[in-house]
Formats: structure tokens, C-alpha cells, sequence
């Protein structure tokens, strides 16, 4: 869909692969800082870090100093990462119990959480803890908590459903999550920033891929100002 | 002052039918699974079981819910790839569900410990968990009300206790136990290790003594455990 | 003033000096119990307890087992109690910061404090924290967390004040400190029990000393029961 | 990140006038003696202080009051044998006295930290210090409702930091540390000794670096603190 809908002169870029994607949420992440990767293509920005970044991980079940995914003879039952997959620790680590964890996020400590998302409202709601199906086991876990506890939040999705729809909304159809929560949505697309400002939150778009900025802006029936 | 056993049997031999019951872990780590085996075979029922997930595959939890002795989960995930025994339950309408946040989870049961009536918490607001509860706004920021998750008995997993009941715990292993050992009147501690009093540093206890009322160590019959014991 | 009081079938009794007051508020504590004594008098009581009843000394400052106070060379300064004084740890000890200390007090986990006392009301109000006199400086410590943060609170104070007048009152002329917490009070002239009941507490004196319990009650403007 | 500096001058540079400063110590326990001396020598004013206490006989906290540096103290207990220059300036009229009972003083600032809007507290309920203040109550007791106190900087004393701003405390010196490092915007440490990355077991880290923004080590040049800030 989306190369039907690019412009000659963004022929030679193309959407961004997921890895690509996780690699350029790795490198906006500042230097030193702490945060957490959400459960699933969050996950992949670990991978994407450097040495020289020096950010810490923090899983929200009791770990600062999170390392890499453990395999072979690493595997430690108990030592895992909030998706309940094992880990290693890294020099300088430090566990704490689940009140001080969730404090830790709640407190608004961490500088930065990602996650994956169903739907981000112009506004910067959130909902990616339901499909809202009536029929479905309801599960919540750390989503709500890591919703309102980094200093910034960063989505990372696809930016349109299988509909053709964009998942970026004027208002969530999904359960929500959280209101006003995020600050940044990671897509294959493009890159948006939900920006607080006087009169309610803009929605900008600070990069597309695989498309026009023009062109994209107008899959959206709400406005979406390009950065200059 | 805290009891020694010798079986995860004499451990939950407390439980009554009807208690709340904080069962310790997050996902396999530091879940006391002898314990809930035991707990299990005690035949107690009626139970209110306060966890962060609802039983896996056919195991501990999972067979509690199997064999209907569990009316009511309050959890924050139940929703698992092996979750068959709570999903066939919840369906049926033979299982009660409150669904918590993790973080208000955690919170609601450290409110419990520390003698907390009720707190503001962000998490949750504006959501569907929070409907009909209390809201208010704060310096600009939204909160919801909740209340303490108080357990009847926590059953719970530590790495070692010392024989004044202080334990410590193992990595990730470590969650929900502190917070639950306060939040319950009674709490039951299965351990890997008994070591004698004086053997933990003082500055390394996570959980002082005073929040354990019954340790049974699972490691079979080492001579630790019956120093430890008798000292 | 006791003296003049006593009758003659109490007179090989005297009252109780503070060493035995204190003694008899050791003998009281069930063996096992982890218990917070408060600063000045109640501090005595630690003299008393044997090692075969097995009581936790809490310190509001962040311990459990306590040892006795330190002289020479055992004094740290970064080892010290509630009233600031050096003291010792024993085996079995454990360290906690002071959230998490008031957290073991308000939550109700410490089996007795014991506690001095202006004044203590029938309905078991506590008043130990300021005199209320309008020009002193007010200062409150750890005092009305101490007041609810015990299952039992047992208080240690001389029966009568210096005009005469029972510091057992029908109402605090004094600031409280807490409301209806205190359950025993422990006096050089008798033990008295504020004991639960429907249609509100009843003072009950479990035992005179150097005055005969039918004297003594006699002493109050308000019902006190006799045990028997 | 945390940041390592060579002297108390240096670690608390960054209070400015009007600031909200957390103390830690219980008398002299866990009090950061030099960086408040550090902050005398800074000529900053106009400060709040929360602290337990109010300063102690012609130094730290008790100089900054005598030299008319603070507006408002937030204290459980200002009144001691050598408490002068707080009984001066209180009694003067210029200086603000906000008294909180000792565990509302730690749970407003474990609040402030751990993301709480407020809470219900039965510590001081019917008494004076509760006048004005929202009442409840829940399952039959009384409850007060207590706000968060954050603060701008916090000056605590930890015995070690490794190099990622991890701190371990010693005996009852670790008091209002933990809670304060968690409730203030920017923290600042003085330790007895810098250690390099690894050395402390992760297992007994009390305050992650995570609320540890500035340290700096006190004892006259080791070796050891050279080796760690070049880690």
C-alpha cells in the first residue's frame, strides 16, 4: 500500500523494516538513560543499543541492569524479563521487589518506555491492552503502569491496520490504555511527535518513509503538521 | 516468632476454607509451588487467590482453579498461552475475576502491609479498569482511589531464612513475596535454605522476621536446617 | 501522698518504684513479642526482659533486634535508638529505611509499645506529646505513629500528678496524641485495662499496689472496675 | 546518569535560591554533614528543609537557620537540648515550622517518590496536627489524607556508591536516605567510598542509581575513587 502511494522521488527509500525501525528508536534514545522496552517489537531495540549509549534496562519485574536474552547455559529461571523470558544481569545491576519497581516507574524515574501499540489518539491516549472483544480473557499486566511511568513514552507499531486505516486516531476506538501518555509514534511510515503547546497537544510528523510527507498527511483525516 | 516445619503440609495446614490467599511469584520465578501442591492436596476450597498470573499449564494454581477450589482470582494477568484451566473456569462463569493494574497490585497489597487505608494512584484512570471508582485531580494530574489487598496467609518463596525467620530472596525471584509477607496476617515461606541466626547481614534482609510466621525448607534434610532449627 | 492512702491491710505493700513498674511490664510481654519501647521510662523496661522470652527490640530509626545501649567502645554513631543514644545489634538483626519502619508500625505488625504518658483517657485516648502550653516549641517525633502502631500500647506513667489529681482522666485536657489506642496503663499505684466492649471501653484495675483497690477507685470522678 | 565530583562545593552547586531541600540523618545518623556545610559556604537562601529535625548546636542545618538561610523547616521534631538557633529564629517569627509525625514525614516523601497523589494515613488522626485536613472512614478506622513532599535536591550520606551511582547505607545511618533519594528532582551523595561496578552484589543495592544524580566521596583521595570515576 504504502509503495502504491509514493512519490518519484521517494522511489529509492522504502518503509522501514522492523529492524530498522528498532534501530532508529534505539539511537534517539539520549545517552545514560534508564528504560523500558515493552513485550514484543519494543523488545528488539536492545538489540539496536550501543556500549557508549550507556542506558540501563529496567524490567518492571524487580531488575535495573538488565542484559541481553539468555540462552544455553545462561537460562537462570530466576532471572527473567517481564515477558517472562530469560535474561542476564550486567555489572551494576540491582533487584528490588514489585512495589519498589512499580514505584520506580509510577514515580516517573525511568527516562523513557517503549511499547507497542492498537491505537495513539492525537492527543497521545494509548490503547494496546485490549481488542475490546467481548469474548476475550481480559489481561491487563504492566501496561497501564508503564503507560503513565517513564518521563517520555515511545509507541512503535505499524502505522496502518490491515484495513489501510492508520492507527494514529482523533479518538481511540480500543480500551484505553492511557490518557495523554505518549510523546512519540515509531512506524514504518514515519516518525510523529505528539508536542504539549497551548490550546491541546500538535501532531507532527518528523520524518516519512517509503512515502511523500505531503502524501502521507493526507491518509489522515485529522490535521498533521510536517516539521520544517 | 516465627515457626519451623518440616513439610509443605504442616506449612498450609492453617488455610481455611473461604481465606484470601497471596500466593507469591511472577510467572514460574519465586512462585512457592510445594506450597500450592500442598494446598491442593489439604482440600481446602472457597479460596480468593491474590497472584500476579492465573496458573500455567497443569500445574500449582492452574489445579487449584481445575478442581474448582478457587472462587475468586484477582490478578492483573490470567491471560496466558497455557492459562486453559482459568480460561475453561472464567468462561464457565465458576470463576470470579478482579483485574489489577500490576503496579496498583503491588501497591494495593504494600498499602495492606503498611497499615494504608486508601491511596491516589495515576495508573488506570480513564480506563475501564477504573470505572466506577473514585477520581480526583491533583496539582493538574488525574488519580484513581484504591484500597488495600489485605491475604488471610501469603504463601511465598525466599532463597534462605535465618532461624528468626529473615529472608532473602534470588534475583528476579524476588516480586510480589516481600509485599505480600506484610500484607497477610499469616505468612508461609518455603526456602531453599535455613541458616543460622547471625549468617544474614543485617544490611541484606529484605524481609525482617516479623512479617514470617511459618518456614518450612524444602532442600531435603540438610544438617543446616536442623541446626538452624534447634538453635 | 500514696502513703497517707494506704489502708492497713496494704501497709507491708508499697508502691511500685520504677524498677519494679518496669519489671512488671517486662514480665507482662508474651514471649516471642516484637516490641518498640518509647524514649525515657519505657526504655527501662529492656532491662527486664530475659533472653527466654525471646523479644525483638524494634527502633523506629530503621532496626529490629536492638541490643542494649552501648558504652566504650561499642558506641558507633551510625548505630543508635529512637532517643538517639548508641546502642548494639544483635544476632538476627535486621536494617530498614524509615519508610519502610513506619510502614512495620502503621501496619499493625509490632505486638506492644510501650509508651509514657501525660494523660491517658478512659476511652483510652493517649496524650503524650505536648503540653500545650502556647509558648513552648512544638515537636512530635515518632509519637503518634508509635500511639497506632502497635497492636497493644501499653502506657508507663506515675497514677498521680503533682496537684494530686489521677493522670487516668475521663477526657485529655492535654493535645492527644492518638484516640482510643492505649490498652493498659502501667502505674506506681496500679495496673489498670481499657478493655473493649459494647457500648464503649471499661477501665478495669487489675491489681493496686501500696493502696487498697476499693481506695484507690475511689480516687476517680468516673467508674473504674475492680478485677476479680 | 549519575555524576561523580571531587568536592561538597561542587555536588551542591546546583541549589539555587528557593529551593525545596530534602536532609537525610536522624540526628547525626545519615546526616551529609559536609554538603551542608558545603551549602552554607554556597551563600544559597531562602530554602525549605525537610529533615526530621530542626539542627543541633553550631553546626550543619542549626548554621544555615542561624544565618536567616531558611524560610520553612518540615520537620517531626525540631525541639532539642541543642536546638538554639532553630528555638531563636522560631520564636522570632522567622522562621516557618511545618511539624509532621515522623512516619507521615517518610511516607509523604516514599509518596512523592513513588508516584502516590496522596494517601489515607491513620498517624495523627484527632489530634492538632490533623486540623483542617481531609478525613475518612474506611472499614471503621479514622484515616487523615497526607500529600506527597518532593523536593527540588536532596543531600543524604550513604557509606558506598559504586559507578553507576548504586548506594549501600550503614546501620541506622541509612534512615530518610532511601525515601529522600526517590523524592527529589536531583540527588545528591555523600559517601565514605567509591567502588567500581560489580562490587556491590546486586542483591543488597538499597538505593539504585537510578535516583542518584551526583556523588561525591568524601575521604581524602583513595586511590579507589580515582579507579571508579574512570570505570
Amino acid at each position: 500500500m504504502s509503495r502504491q502511494n509514493s512519490t518519484a522521488s521517494q522511489m529509492d527509500h522504502q518503509p522501514l523494516s522492523r529492524e530498522d525501525l528498532a534501530k532508529l528508536v534505539a539511537a534517539d534514545i539520549a545517552p545514560g538513560s534508564y528504560v523500558n522496552l515493552g513485550i514484543g517489537q519494543p523488545t528488539k531495540v536492545s538489540d539496536h543499543l550501543t556500549p557508549e549509549q550507556r542506558v540501563t534496562l529496567h524490567t518492571e519485574n524487580g531488575m535495573l541492569g538488565m542484559g541481553r536474552e539468555a540462552h544455553g547455559e545462561d537460562i537462570d529461571e530466576e532471572l527473567i524479563n517481564a515477558g517472562k523470558i530469560p535474561v542476564t544481569e550486567l555489572p551494576g545491576a540491582s533487584y528490588f521487589h514489585h512495589a519498589d519497581s512499580f514505584a520506580m516507574m509510577r514515580g516517573g524515574h525511568l527516562d523513557v518506555c517503549v511499547l507497542g501499540a492498537f491505537q495513539v489518539s492525537t492527543g497521545g491516549d494509548l490503547a494496546n491492552w485490549s481488542t475490546g472483544a467481548p469474548d476475550a480473557i481480559p489481561a491487563v499486566g504492566g501496561a497501564m503502569d508503564l503507560a503513565i511511568g517513564a518521563k517520555e513514552v515511545f509507541v512503535m507499531m505499524s502505522l496502518f491496520a490491515k484495513d489501510g486505516t492508520p492507527k494514529i486516531v482523533a479518538d481511540c476506538s480500543y480500551p484505553v490504555t492511557g490518557l495523554g501518555c505518549v510523546s512519540r509514534v515509531y512506524t514504518d511510515h514515519g516518525v510523529f511527535l505528539i508536542e504539549a503547546q497551548d490550546g491541546g497537544p500538535r501532531l507532527v510528523l518528523r520524518e516519512a518513509y517509503g512515502i511523500a510527507p505531503e502524501e502521507l498527511v493526507k491518509r489522515f483525516d485529522f490535521p498533521v503538521v510536517i516539521a520544517g | 516468632m516465627t515457626e519451623f516445619v518440616d513439610t509443605a503440609a504442616e506449612a498450609v495446614a492453617g488455610v481455611s476454607d473461604g481465606a484470601t490467599v497471596l500466593l507469591g511469584g511472577f510467572g514460574n520465578a519465586g512462585q512457592p509451588m510445594e506450597l500450592i501442591d500442598a494446598l491442593l492436596d489439604s482440600g481446602t476450597s472457597d479460596l480468593t487467590v491474590v497472584s500476579n498470573n492465573a496458573g500455567q499449564g497443569d500445574r500449582g494454581l492452574a489445579l487449584l482453579i481445575k478442581e474448582r477450589r478457587v472462587r475468586k482470582v484477582i490478578c492483573s494477568f490470567p491471560r496466558q498461552s497455557d492459562s486453559w484451566h482459568f480460561d475453561a473456569a472464567y468462561r464457565a462463569g465458576e470463576l470470579e475475576l478482579e483485574l489489577v493494574p500490576q503496579g496498583n497490585l503491588a501497591e494495593r497489597l504494600r498499602a495492606a502491609g503498611a497499615g494504608i487505608g486508601a491511596f491516589f494512584t495515576p495508573t488506570g484512570y480513564g480506563t475501564s479498569l477504573a470505572e466506577g471508582k473514585e477520581t480526583r485531580e491533583i496539582e493538574g494530574r488525574n488519580y484513581v482511589l484504591e484500597h488495600p489487598i489485605r491475604g488471610d496467609v501469603a504463601l511465598i518463596k525466599a532463597l534462605k531464612a535465618d532461624d528468626v525467620g529473615n529472608l532473602v530472596y534470588r534475583k528476579t525471584a524476588r516480586n510480589f513475596g516481600p509485599v505480600m509477607a506484610a500484607a497477610a496476617s499469616h505468612t508461609v515461606v518455603q526456602v531453599a535454605e535455613l541458616v543460622p541466626s547471625g549468617s544474614l547481614d543485617p544490611e541484606n534482609v529484605i524481609t525482617p522476621g516479623i512479617y514470617v510466621d511459618t518456614v518450612t525448607a524444602l532442600t531435603p534434610g540438610t544438617s543446616q536446617t536442623q541446626e538452624a532449627k534447634q538453635a
